[in-house]
């Protein structure tokens, strides 16, 4: 397969030929963030600086403006998504909030004493406490798909804990920790049979993929901009119109009402009822230019460059006594969690950043996951299609330096 | 039938030479004769557009369908007034089919985008649900 | 008094110089969003090209310089607002979004049935539906200050209305349809005397003063930062510590966990219990610019400009024929609603926008309000401290232009 | 008492010349022999940062607060060391008064930012909490 130019890519990222610590930068925490490229940030500028205004009510010119922008991009991820309406594509401040709508708004309506919603043991925990918080309202029951010692989910284990009592199953996609691909297909499939809802956590799924809302046939899908070559504090909420449609709206303002009397409140279509509020206009606008810079790649090649980067370093690490790989599931993104014998991942962490690389240490949000490998928690490389394979070698060295001053 | 008048109204608006006399030429036209009877100025007849109300009927006669219709807004009756023009009398084939071009060639667009408060979009949307109704009926 | 140099301080936006339909925008539409100083774009272009990365759980350099910039912020809203703690500083998506923090943590845990919410007639839906649907849920009684035919609060109805039942006052500090500023710190001291908290709904008054926590003793305060000259998609919520301390959290997810087991969770400290999912950096660390920027400013002399400002449109408007303004409180911010005897607003807002005048035309989001003066709308202008005389000219002649054409 | 200590660390640190060097030195600190003994590394005495776990105790002798501490990181550990050279066998009002500005002249202020989750910053804290308490003893 004819390969991806890595440094022709990377001066789209103007962040990535800066320096740290007197070092060049290696940017290897894309899992908490990635970085964006100049066209991202030159809408975002240029909406400031050209036209800025409130949308949705405004007559004049600005105002139209900005509100066709912010709408275009909508279409985008539509498009991008493939989902059947523009109005299933609901902005959101971020994966986090996208849970959090339909835990509250899906779940105050729909779940009931004795009801079971199922979760993994691999979930952020973004999708662990809002659904401990309403079924703990609701009198409804948790429960929790296991794994094996791969990362990888008990599909038995699934099949039987699924009933006519199941009404969510809510699961991520790509584990952040692990990075584990789940077969969402199959899942969401399974639990349609017993009729009840998915909802998958995309976050860390956009990064590497589109994924395809009408092949996967979810009912809800969530995920955020700022991890996706996006802007901060935006996100998207997928889902069915039949059950947006349904569901009572979640925050009460502007934008998400018809009519207002003190007696009676009649709420707006989709997709602004669930929509309250001045949104994150400047980075709304932005998400056009983000989608369109990721369409404008090749994915096929970035795939192959992803999984070459990979197994690269999954064998370059391996070589490195001690270190130990949590997460070994054979459909993996280009995530790599570790732990080094004896060693803190903190400590580890510090010294690699004095070397100018970046990666993430601690428990990744997922503490129930680190108390299923006895761990308090890992260090991450997670690689994005900037990344090289220079970049891998250069994390090898500094963490052959880092652990020969540790141990 | 309907493209030639389309084609009719963009020849009337080449003879303007800037925004102001377009719109004092639509506010004109709003001004005309009530564009609709006041009884059919009904709360089932009304589209809600955040800003201006918008009122449509739609009667069938001799297979043809005549719109009626009205706003608060002046210039939103204008632009009412000239698609009246454009598509009354028509038969639902024929609206179902068209694509209304004219709007856009007089430079009038912005009031037809889906981002706008007016209620025009609903109104178009509106017209297209007519057509495809009284088809089933013809 | 001093006077400011408008023409100065208008360079440091730089939107202000560009044209629309041909003709230099005259923007009055502030009540919806303020335009942004350079200074403001900079830092958000900054953060996105050279410090891009997600906070509070990084080690590496760029992920704690972030933190560092967006715990900046948290102080420097702390400092202006005159808040004791930096911790009562919570970040939200906006005004909508913290107004519905409090309707649903603090109305779930504090309303029961029978107990009573106050509000006024002249509130934005935003300050209206989230407590319409939370009373809605616990079946308690949502109460209205009516206002006089200037737009001014009935103190006599307000103070007949509060007793033991009332639980929470929710108000608007400065009306967006009216302008008036309402007398809110002593609506404050009259609920405290019957135990009711009070939640004020700042998003008018940031841009025109700051307004001080501990000299209101407000219990809760909310605002946007879109409306004082900074980023969209950003808000903050004021709350007292011991308050917010009691209640429980909105949002799961995230930074806003201490411990995550699936059997129990423990919530973090303030001000992150509140903060779930990765928020808006880039426009948490650009609210540092904005601060900084309206601080160096002389207030004394912005006051004394938006008077002039008022109070020179106020007489100009008047003089044209069939004008009426609609809210004439005598405490008032440098807003005007107005509505032109047998024109709709819609109309003229259409006419105006071809030379260049931005207004709002409509509700509003304040239909109540509206039905209150029996009309639809009105055509509001809205000042800021970098809009000049000139510009009001430019209006008043533009309007007569506009109802010549249409009458 | 405190200072002097302080400006011995500093001049100590003044040798190294580049981060290698002091980050080993550090390391090597967090290394010997262990600075809490096991008994007091109980849940009360655990300061929880999100990525390392710091364990203080603090007790009073002769008018005089010995603090033994200990992290589960090993960089923590070396700063935590440094700290308790400085900070132990003072009295409660010298603590309180003291302002611990080695931290920065040795180039480890990083690591004493209240945004770092290694807990040092609740340490610190907590030093403070133990002096005011012990001085209303004393
Ligand atoms: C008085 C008032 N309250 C609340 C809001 C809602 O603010 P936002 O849309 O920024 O959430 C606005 C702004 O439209 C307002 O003017
Ligand atoms: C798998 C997963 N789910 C949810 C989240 C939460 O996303 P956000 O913090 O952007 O709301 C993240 C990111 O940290 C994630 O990796």
């Amino acid at each position: 397969m004819k390969k991806i130019n890595v440094n022709e890519i990377r001066k789209d990222f103007p962040i990535l030929s800066r320096k740290v610590n007197g070092k060049p930068l290696v940017y290897l925490d894309n899992g908490a963030t990635s970085q964006k490229p100049q066209v991202v940030i030159d809408a975002i500028n240029n909406y400031y600086t050209n036209d800025n205004a409130n949308i949705h009510r405004g007559v004049h010119t600005l105002s139209q403006a900005a509100t066709t922008a912010y709408e275009v991009s909508r279409k985008k991820i539509q498009t991008w998504i493939n989902a059947e309406h523009s109005e299933e594509v609901i902005f959101t401040k971020g994966t986090t909030d996208g849970i959090n709508l339909i835990s509250n708004a899906w779940g105050r309506s729909n779940l009931k004493k004795g009801d079971e919603v199922i979760i993994t043991e691999m979930e952020h925990h973004s999708n662990i406490v809002p659904w401990q918080m309403i079924c703990d309202e609701k009198e409804a029951i948790l429960k929790v798909i296991p794994i094996n010692d791969s990362g990888e989910l008990l599909m038995g284990e699934y099949k039987k804990m699924l009933s006519s009592k199941t009404k969510m199953v809510a699961l991520v996609h790509v584990s952040n920790a692990l990075g584990t691909i789940n077969p969402v297909q199959e899942i969401i499939a399974l639990a349609h049979e017993v009729g009840a809802k998915v909802l998958v956590d995309g976050a860390q799924q956009v990064a590497h993929a589109a994924p395809n809302m009408r092949d996967l046939d979810v009912d809800f899908y969530v995920f955020g901009l700022h991890k996706m070559f996006g802007p901060t504090g935006i996100g998207i909420l997928y889902g069915k119109k039949a059950l947006l449609y349904a569901i009572p709206p979640y925050q009460g303002g502007g934008d998400m009402i018809k009519t207002v009397t003190f007696e009676k409140t009649t709420y707006n279509e989709l997709p602004f009822k669930f929509e309250a509020g001045t949104p994150n206009i400047s980075a709304g606008i932005a998400t056009a230019a983000a989608v369109d810079y990721i369409t404008s790649l090749n994915w096929d090649e970035i795939h192959a460059h992803e999984q070459e980067l990979l197994d690269y370093a999954t064998v370059e690490l391996k070589n490195i006594k001690g270190l130990k790989i949590i997460g070994e599931a054979t459909n993996k993104a280009s995530v790599i969690s570790f732990v080094v014998e004896g060693i803190h991942a903190y400590d580890i962490g510090v010294i690699v950043d004095k070397m100018g690389i970046a990666v993430r240490t601690g428990h990744h949000c997922t503490q129930p996951l680190m108390n299923r490998f006895g761990i308090q928690g890992t260090i991450r490389a997670s690689f994005a299609f900037y990344n090289s394979k220079q970049e891998v070698d250069l994390l090898i060295v500094a963490l052959n330096r880092a652990i020969n001053m540790l141990s | 039938m309907i493209n030639e008048r389309q084609d009719e109204v963009i020849e009337e608006f080449e003879m303007f030479e800037d925004w102001m006399d377009k719109y004092e030429y639509l506010i004109s036209l709003g001004k005309e004769l009530p564009l609709i009877d006041e009884s059919k100025k009904t709360e089932e007849n009304i589209i809600k557009g955040c800003q201006s109300r918008v009122w449509l009927a739609a009667d069938l006669n001799d297979s043809k369908i005549q719109f009626t219709a009205d706003s608060d807004a002046i210039i939103t009756k204008g632009i009412i007034s000239l698609m009246i023009r454009v598509l009354t009398d028509s038969s639902p084939k024929e609206i179902m089919e068209t694509e209304l071009y004219f709007i856009d060639k007089v430079g009038l667009k912005e009031h037809l985008s889906p981002t706008r408060s007016n209620g025009l979009v609903s109104m178009v949307k509106q017209i297209k649900m007519y057509a495809i109704a009284y088809s089933l009926k013809v």
